[in-house]
């Protein structure tokens, strides 16, 4: 209970530390996008006679003919009431439009983490335990090979094979054919939507359009894992507490699994962490590539726009979903490893 | 590198072909990179619209592109600017990196503090869409790119420098080296950094490859390098506009310069580790 | 949110008991895939995208449309001929000056109020007087002012003009004079916004062929057919009982699904794809030069070296043409190229843009640039947005190598598009290349708009009294043969002063299942699905 | 004591173990003999690198993946258990032969319940449910003596003390009554009275389970209290076997003799540690490999090691020497040199590690800090050394206040060249980057700004020969220098810069026993020759007792008692002292108990 406690209390103090760095962020990246060129007003206003009227009538739905502190302000003002403005490329309200968008990132990232862990973790323990044989010299390939083809690259390959010529994959158009009746929406996840809904057709019409995008983004993220795997698992390999355990006899399985693989999976787990922020935040190309409704390609056609608003809350958004995935992995790195609550 | 550092590289590399593979590569590439615009069969640049698109033959290894450049031309010299644009990404974020980080985790304190805080930061923003405003900002040149791809990556190497010197910031030959009248500053460059540098250096090998690609995604939405310069990335962007048409050479090779290249560094970082690793010296 | 949550309920609906209907209604069904976005419901908004006014021509009626011709063997639509919408008929005085519609007696917005002159008078009213782009436009037509819509009856409205105007009617065919249905807009209406932009932009009050049955910005935008809608052709509703328009940011997978059957249609495919999906014979791919776009290099006049004329002329002579319009465009489109000016004169004067006289002669150019006082060149930059990357980078590499030739180097520089645009309506970028449309593509119209004044749309910042002065004659020349007359002297002397190089209007490639007819190029380069049916 | 049985439980007959490493074969064990009867204790000991811990997990086979055993037979019972399967090593593991290894906390699993680990132990042999497994972990956490066993069953290893990490692994090691127990180690780490109570508990369940023990260590003092029958090692070979009384009171082999002189006792002097230069019994040999780590591997490729007779020693002159202890007294009056005052030392979050600690040393005088691990002497250590800030209290060297000056500029005072340290771990004292020449002329070129050269180059050479180190070794670089040769680096570098007071932090912990009576002795004449003060911190109470005039004893960041040495070892005055001067081992057969 205490060991609970503790790690609630931890928690709480990461995430009151994290909100100086939530607030940087946000300061940032609206400094950032009054820096770029690009007037968003020029560019909507795109009617034939687009004089500087129309442009002013932009500016000033936009606010942006008041000065950069004050628009500051009034930014930060309409954050704390959970206002993050509108969306010129989509016409919505960019909260609106992120909440409609994030489960579809979220999906997409959750898979690709998982077919990533569920690869790169038996990979990174069978090189472990042939270290140096030619197992451990594959895997590293393997892994490497991963790492080093751009995802867009990789996206389009898989789509352009099996799509296009084998016809295995259905068309990459989004998360869901569009001739299959979306479920209510519950979460926002379409697996566990079609699920809730009993509908498991559309689960698999849902599941085949998330394969290709979550493997693309999965095959980039093998490596990293796999490699912490296998030295994690070198390392709990040579450690004392598996050889007392070789020592008493223990069963092969026990040592390696109990003993070995959990403790090798707590770097594991911290590296999961980062991987799925930083995969949350570049799955932009992926996005793009396989057309996926989701918060990154969302966010790369405002930048291309200098459509400020949307490209403000989704950075906020990511940064936000770090803090809480990093809070995560803090807690369940505290359920995980009791040694982290005494420090 | 003394002697038997040398001694025991080599008997790394042989138990270890791959590595040894991975560095014969990465070696090719550089000369290529130092010689490549004088090997090239033809001009990478002026175009011959009149045999755009040619699949590749005996005459043009690896096709020709859309305004009829040898691709195989355009390969071997984009090896220059592709290379020079990691290798000063990574130099930059590294050296600035280098020395932050091992301050911070050297002192401690107020700076490793504040340091922390930016760090922070940085690290909470989506790198790729950071590195994608920052260059939409600066406007896409080289420098630029290079630039974004640094900063996006110093977080890492401040990470890391700080936390390899923190866990020697104790050791018994820095409070020697104090003890000798060394001051702070002087144990952080002239004791700490050297042996730091070491481990940092199979970041920087992994790092090699991570900021080609990084140029790359960044050609393939219109903020890379500008035409006509030869740049894998770019290529390759523009050659995925062919897939579905079937002219495979102008994304399979320019994607397999990138792959191999990112390989070659991938392994060799993975070798260096187990060069540098200690415990690998049995 | 309310439409968000009318699409689920219709969702939930559907798949409870039409999934089998779905699938019989699939030859019904069009699908249609697009790189680009719908942004808003009400075409009006400051900022709407295309795809929202191709959207809202659907979903709304307008008075007239325009009618359709062929050019080249292919159907366009016709800036001339007007087919009725709402309008039953319409009466131009013989003075120009007033023009009486009457109104259908049977047509009904989507929630069944009848339309009268009121929805008309308040739809016209919002166009001239909120602010929304429809004041732009219609400004072009003297459209101007409320007090010139008069309500005669219920189905009897009348438009009083200050001058005939040629583009009068023309104007009220575009995507902004759309008729709402005033009653509903006006209840949705508050103190601040009278016109109710806030409601419109997210909801429709229309009477159009379509309704929308779904509508996600940036993914999927579900139409169902308006059974009631009887203003099409043949005076019965439109052919698809629905319309699904899909974005998908990757041009070469919009190529995969049209031609793996997936998509029905598509029309933004690159060239490559359109060549090569035409050359395949499985599709059908019907190829219409925009002839109401350009696609032209352009310079800054005012900014130097290029307010020598020299050089303009000197560029224009490098050019490697051919090689351009092949490597970037794969030869899809209309070149403005290579043409021969028997006396140095404009052959004709109906129409902007012609042919030019223009083709690529080094030594010529070579003289031109030591006449201007280059004899060594100069460095410049060269400006394309990215989002016309595909073609306007192999352009560029080509114009780079060419100028090489007379030593001009040039630094190209790949703007993103917002960036673009700003430094160009800021008129700091030297030297570039753009497109242009003009949705009412008449002579006079393309000379008013791009070539005068300090807007944004005059790329060249060019300022020469004698174009401003013949352009504003012919907006209002009633005279055919006067006007030719003036658009011969407008392309000659466009021609002389060389503000910006025309150099082709590229093709739409509407690329399309077989099965698919009656497809029409439109003003707004979007496609009219009201056009189309299926064999 | 059980005689020895006719038929030994383990019976191991020439017995060769090779790695197999970059080199090639190395050998690490090149032909062990020896015999365990049930019941009995053998002690086997030997310095690093002697092949004893190779032995015992040769004969558990629990070697690294590079090891095997190439030549020889190990027989259990009776049984071949040389070439047993994977299988059949499971069953006896645990079942019939345990280990019991050094560093206890690390030997458990830091993320599973000690209860947990102990049941494990017992279910990988009998099929038992979990409450079953349990129970019999609670019994047994209760028969290895650990209070409140109820509540152990659920502590993570981090939450207990290493000697309960200790007792804890001695639960599962005989959870299912195993006929032998192996132990590597099983005190080394753990402070002295720990230490005392972990082996009384060990010889006390072996004995009532009748179990057979083999306790390998390097500490001839635990092998003679608890040891029935003790084996020497010397370089992967048995050199002498005997009864522990018979073998500490009259040595036969010269490396036992060696061995048994250079071990403190309670009585000997630091001249009694002057080893007889004896040369290595192998002329060349192969370093173990566990302890070839930092690669005792010299640039020609040839071996090198530290040579036990310290072959390189230059033959200390002699010197006036105080009847039965090698030390010099101070004259009475002689000033001091560093007086500590009320020194306190604070760290975040209340930690005060020293607390209002005072003590004097005189010029030229030795005094030493001795105390169990946490009692603050290494702070106390940095402090004096100025390489950190105390929060309060005074420090004099010479009069001044040395204190006023912050650690950080501390480097620019004029005496920093007068206070220099030397520390615990050799390796880690030594800047891998640097060879032995920059190390020691590292402080040279600082402190007294000296330019390379040949007058920095004669003073580097002068220095190294002081401290024993050859000329011949100067190129090397750290990693390329046996443990002896590191500290010798060490050494020459804090008297390179002749200072006054030279502050000895656990100098020889990390060091054997017969390199750290060569260290010591080196220690005492460079202090002599120089007129050095020292301070001399440990936790080996014998050292303390040779090297050092006057003792300090701490506890808790506290001093407990402090005085002349002869007298606080004589007759401690508290209680405290007490404890830790009876935990101490002196060589004896068992019969000493």
């Amino acid at each position: 209970m205490s060991q609970l406690s503790t790690t609630a209390k931890r928690a709480g103090w990461r995430f009151a530390s994290s909100l100086p760095a939530l607030f940087g962020v946000l300061v940032f990246t609206f400094l950032l996008m009054r820096v770029l060129p690009g007037d968003p007003a020029v560019f909507f206003a795109s009617g034939p006679s687009a004089g500087k009227e129309e442009i002013e009538m932009i500016r000033k739905q936009m606010g942006l003919d008041k000065p950069v502190p004050e628009q500051l302000l009034r930014y930060l003002g309409d954050i704390g009431s959970g206002n993050l403005g509108r969306s010129l490329t989509t016409g919505q309200p960019v909260l609106a439009d992120l909440k409609s968008r994030l489960p579809a990132s979220l999906e997409l990232t959750f898979s690709a983490l998982l077919i990533a862990l569920l690869t790169a973790i038996p990979l990174g323990v069978a090189a472990a335990l042939r270290q140096g044989s030619w197992v451990d010299h594959l895997v590293r390939f393997i892994c490497a090979l991963g790492v080093c083809v751009p995802t867009f690259v990789s996206g389009l390959l898989l789509i352009y094979a099996f799509y296009y010529l084998l016809g295995l994959a259905p068309d990459p158009t989004g998360r869901v054919d569009i001739f299959t009746s979306l479920p209510p929406r519950a979460t926002g996840f379409l697996l566990i939507d079609f699920a809730l809904a009993g509908d498991w057709e559309g689960w698999r019409a849902a599941a085949a359009q998330l394969v290709l995008p979550a493997m693309t983004m999965a095959l980039f993220v093998v490596a990293p894992l796999a490699r912490i795997t296998r030295a994690a698992m070198l390392a709990s390999l040579g450690s004392d507490f598996v050889r007392t355990a070789r020592s008493l006899g223990l069963p092969p399985r026990k040592v390696i699994v109990t003993y070995a693989l959990r403790n090798a999976l707590l770097p594991v787990l911290t590296i999961a962490g980062i991987v799925f922020s930083t995969m949350l935040g570049a799955n932009v190309l992926v996005e793009k590539v396989f057309s996926w409704p989701g918060v990154a390609s969302y966010a790369l056609d405002a930048l291309l726009s200098s459509d400020y608003a949307p490209v403000q809350g989704f950075v906020l958004l990511m940064a936000s979903i770090f803090v809480v995935v990093n809070l995560t992995v803090d807690v369940l790195y505290g359920i995980a490893d009791p040694r982290v609550s005494v420090e | 590198m003394t002697s038997s550092t040398l001694r025991h590289t080599v008997w790394i590399l042989r138990g270890n072909p791959v590595t040894a593979v991975a560095a014969a590569g990465a070696f090719i590439l550089c000369v290529l990179a130092v010689i490549g615009p004088w090997i090239v069969p033809f001009d990478p640049i002026a175009s011959d619209v009149a045999n755009a698109l040619q699949p590749p033959s005996a005459k043009y290894w690896a096709g020709t592109d859309q305004l009829g450049r040898d691709v195989f031309s355009r390969l071997i010299v984009a090896a220059r600017l592709d290379l020079a644009i990691a290798a000063s990404a990574v130099s930059l974020s590294f050296v600035l990196g280098a020395v932050v980080g091992a301050l911070c985790g050297y002192t401690g304190g107020r700076l490793d503090r504040y340091v922390g805080r930016f760090v922070d930061v940085l690290m909470a923003f989506p790198l790729f869409v950071l590195a994608m405003a920052m260059v939409a900002a600066l406007g896409n040149r080289v420098e630029n790119i290079v630039i974004a791809t640094a900063i996006i990556n110093l977080p890492f190497y401040i990470r890391f420098a700080r936390a390899e010197v923190n866990v020697r910031r104790n050791a018994g030959w820095v409070e020697a080296a104090r003890a000798s009248g060394d001051s702070h500053v002087s144990v952080v460059l002239r004791f700490l950094l050297p042996n730091v540098l070491p481990a940092m250096a199979v970041q920087v090998s992994l790092n090699l490859g991570w900021a080609i690609l990084n140029a790359a995604g960044l050609s393939f939405i219109g903020l890379g390098v500008s035409a006509p310069t030869p740049e894998w990335g770019i290529m390759v962007a523009e050659g995925a506009r062919f897939i579905s048409t079937g002219k495979w050479w102008l994304v399979a090779f320019p994607g397999l310069a990138l792959m191999l290249t990112v390989l070659c560094f991938n392994l060799l970082g993975d070798g260096l580790r187990d060069i540098l690793d200690p415990r690998m010296r049995t | 949110m309310s439409i968000l949550r009318t699409a689920g309920l219709v969702a939930a609906l559907l798949a409870s008991t039409a999934l089998p209907a779905l699938a019989q209604t699939r030859a019904e069904t069009l699908r249609h895939v697009t790189g680009a976005a719908i942004n808003t419901l009400d075409p009006n908004i400051p900022g709407s995208t295309r795809e929202a006014f191709g959207l809202s021509l659907l979903t709304y009626d307008r008075l007239l449309s325009f009618g359709k011709k062929q050019l080249d063997g292919k159907w366009v639509f016709d800036l001339d001929k007007f087919q009725p919408e709402l309008a039953e008929s319409y009466t131009v005085s013989p003075d120009g000056l007033k023009i009486t519609f009457k109104l259908r007696q049977d047509a009904k917005f989507h929630d069944g109020t009848p339309v009268t002159a009121e929805d008309v008078k308040w739809s016209l009213d919002r166009a001239v007087t909120a602010n929304v782009l429809g004041k732009g436009q219609l400004l072009t037509g003297s459209l101007t002012s409320a007090d010139q819509f008069k309500v005669v009856d219920a189905h009897t409205f009348e438009v009083t003009l200050p001058k005939p105007d040629k583009l009068a009617l023309a104007n009220l065919a575009v995507v902004y004079p759309v008729i709402f249905n005033s009653k509903l807009a006006k209840s949705k209406a508050t103190a601040e916004d009278p016109w109710a932009l806030a409601w419109l932009k997210e909801n429709t009050a229309g009477s159009g062929a379509y309704i929308i049955e779904s509508f996600k910005p940036g993914e999927t935008t579900i139409l169902r057919r308006n059974p009631d809608w009887n203003r099409g052709s043949a005076d019965k509703p439109a052919a698809f009982k629905r319309i699904i328009t899909q974005t998908i940011p990757e041009a070469a997978t919009r190529a995969n699904l049209v031609e793996k059957g997936d998509a029905d249609i598509a029309i933004d495919l690159q060239a490559t794809d359109a060549a090569d999906l035409e050359k395949k014979g499985k599709l059908k791919v019907i190829s219409t030069p925009q002839y109401n776009a350009i696609t032209f290099v352009s310079f800054n006049n005012q900014m130097p070296p290029f307010d020598k004329l020299e050089v303009r002329k000197a560029i224009a002579a490098a050019l490697p043409y051919e090689d351009m319009f092949k490597a970037a465009l794969f030869g899809r489109g209309k070149p403005l190229y290579g043409a021969t000016w028997a006396d140095g004169k404009a052959p004709t004067g109906e129409t902007f843009p012609i042919p030019q006289p223009v083709k690529t002669d080094l030594a010529e150019a070579k003289k031109l640039m030591t006449a201007a006082g280059f004899p060594d060149g100069f460095s410049t930059t060269f400006s394309f947005n990215v989002g016309q990357a595909g073609t306007a980078e192999p352009m560029a590499a080509l114009l780079k190598e060419a100028l090489a030739k007379i030593g001009i180097k040039v630094e190209i520089q790949k703007l993103p598009d917002a960036q673009m645009s700003t430094l160009i309506n800021e008129k700091k970028v030297p030297f570039f290349t753009e497109g242009i449309v003009a949705w009412l593509p008449s002579m006079d119209y393309f000379y008013r708009n791009f070539y005068i004044g300090p807007i944004r749309w005059n790329y060249s910042s060019i300022n020469d009294e004698k174009i401003t002065e013949w352009a504003q004659t012919a907006r209002f020349e009633p005279d055919m043969a006067k006007y030719a007359a003036l658009g011969k002297e407008l392309n000659t002397r466009h021609f002389e002063l060389m503000p910006q190089i025309p150099l082709w209007q590229p093709s739409q490639d509407a690329v399309m299942a077989p099965s698919v007819e009656g497809y029409v190029y439109q003003f707004h380069r979007q496609i009219d699905f009201r056009d189309l049916s299926r064999k | 004591m059980t005689p020895p049985q006719s038929l030994p439980l383990l019976a191991i007959d020439d017995l060769h173990v090779t790695f197999s490493t970059r080199r090639g074969l190395v050998e690490a064990v090149r032909g062990v003999s020896f015999s365990v009867a049930a019941g009995e204790t053998l002690g086997v000991v030997g310095e690093s690198g002697s092949g004893k811990s190779v032995t015992a997990f040769a004969v558990t086979r629990l070697l690294d993946a590079s090891g095997r055993v190439s030549q020889g037979r190990i027989r259990f019972a009776g049984e071949d258990i040389t070439k047993a399967s994977s299988k059949q090593l499971r069953r006896l593991h645990g079942a019939a032969i345990s280990m019991i290894f050094q560093n206890p906390r690390g030997a458990l699993n830091p993320i599973r319940t000690v209860g947990q680990q102990i049941a494990d132990a017992i279910m990988a042999h009998e099929p038992i449910s979990s409450a079953e497994g349990r129970a019999r972990a609670l019994e047994l956490l209760k028969a290895v003596l650990i209070r409140e066993p109820e509540k152990r069953l659920d502590a993570y290893p981090h939450e207990l003390s290493g000697g309960m990490c200790q007792r804890v692994m001695i639960a599962m090691a005989i959870a299912c009554a195993p006929k032998l127990l192996i132990a590597d180690e099983p005190t080394t780490g753990l402070d002295v009275t720990t230490q005392k109570t972990v082996m009384d508990l060990l010889s006390k369940i072996t004995a009532e389970r009748g179990m057979a023990m083999i306790l390998i260590t390097h500490d001839l003092g635990l092998a003679s209290r608890y040891c029935q029958r003790v084996c020497v090692m010397e370089q992967g070979k048995v050199v002498e076997e005997a009864q522990p009384l018979a073998l500490f009171s009259a040595p036969q082999h010269p490396y036992t003799k060696r061995l048994v002189a250079a071990s403190p006792t309670a009585t000997s002097t630091i001249a009694d540690l002057a080893p007889e230069a004896l040369a290595p019994s192998a002329v060349s040999h192969s370093p173990h490999p566990e302890e070839a780590a930092p690669a005792a591997v010299s640039k020609d490729g040839l071996v090198v090691s530290e040579p036990p007779g310290a072959s390189f020693e230059p033959k200390p002159a002699a010197s006036p020497q105080d009847e039965g202890s090698g030390k010099t007294k101070p004259a009475p009056g002689t000033p001091l040199l560093l007086e500590v005052q009320n020194l306190v030392k604070r760290y975040d979050r209340g930690v005060v590690a020293v607390n209002d600690v005072s003590f004097a040393i005189r010029a030229g005088e030795s005094l030493g800090l001795v105390g169990e691990s946490g009692s603050g002497k290494s702070t106390i250590s940095r402090l004096v050394c100025r390489l950190i800030d105390a929060s309060e209290g005074e420090i004099l060297f010479d009069g001044q206040a040395i204190g006023t000056l912050p650690a950080r500029d501390f480097h620019r005072s004029p005496l920093r060249k007068d206070i220099q340290i030397v520390f615990q771990d050799p390796t880690d004292s030594l800047n891998p980057r640097f060879n032995a020449f920059d190390c020691i002329a590292h402080p040279l070129r600082r402190l007294l700004n000296m330019k390379d050269g040949a007058a920095l180059t004669a003073r580097v050479s002068e220095c190294a020969e002081r401290a024993g180190l050859p000329s011949s070794l100067l190129e090397r670089f750290p990693h390329q220098l046996s443990g002896g040769q590191k500290a010798r680096v060490g050494i020459a570098r804090a008297i390179a810069c002749r200072p006054r007071l030279l502050i000895l932090d656990e100098p020889t912990a990390a060091l054997d026993v017969s390199v750290q009576a060569v260290i010591l002795q080196l220690l005492d004449r460079l202090r002599r020759e120089d007129d050095l003060a020292l301070l001399f911190v440990s936790h080996d109470l014998n050292v303390v007792r040779m090297m050092c005039e006057r003792t300090v004893v701490m506890q808790n960041g506290q001093i407990v008692e402090q005085g002349e040495s002869l007298a606080l070892f004589a007759a401690p005055q508290t209680e405290y002292a007490r404890t830790l001067l009876e935990a101490v081992l002196h060589l004896g057969g068992p019969t000493a108990r």
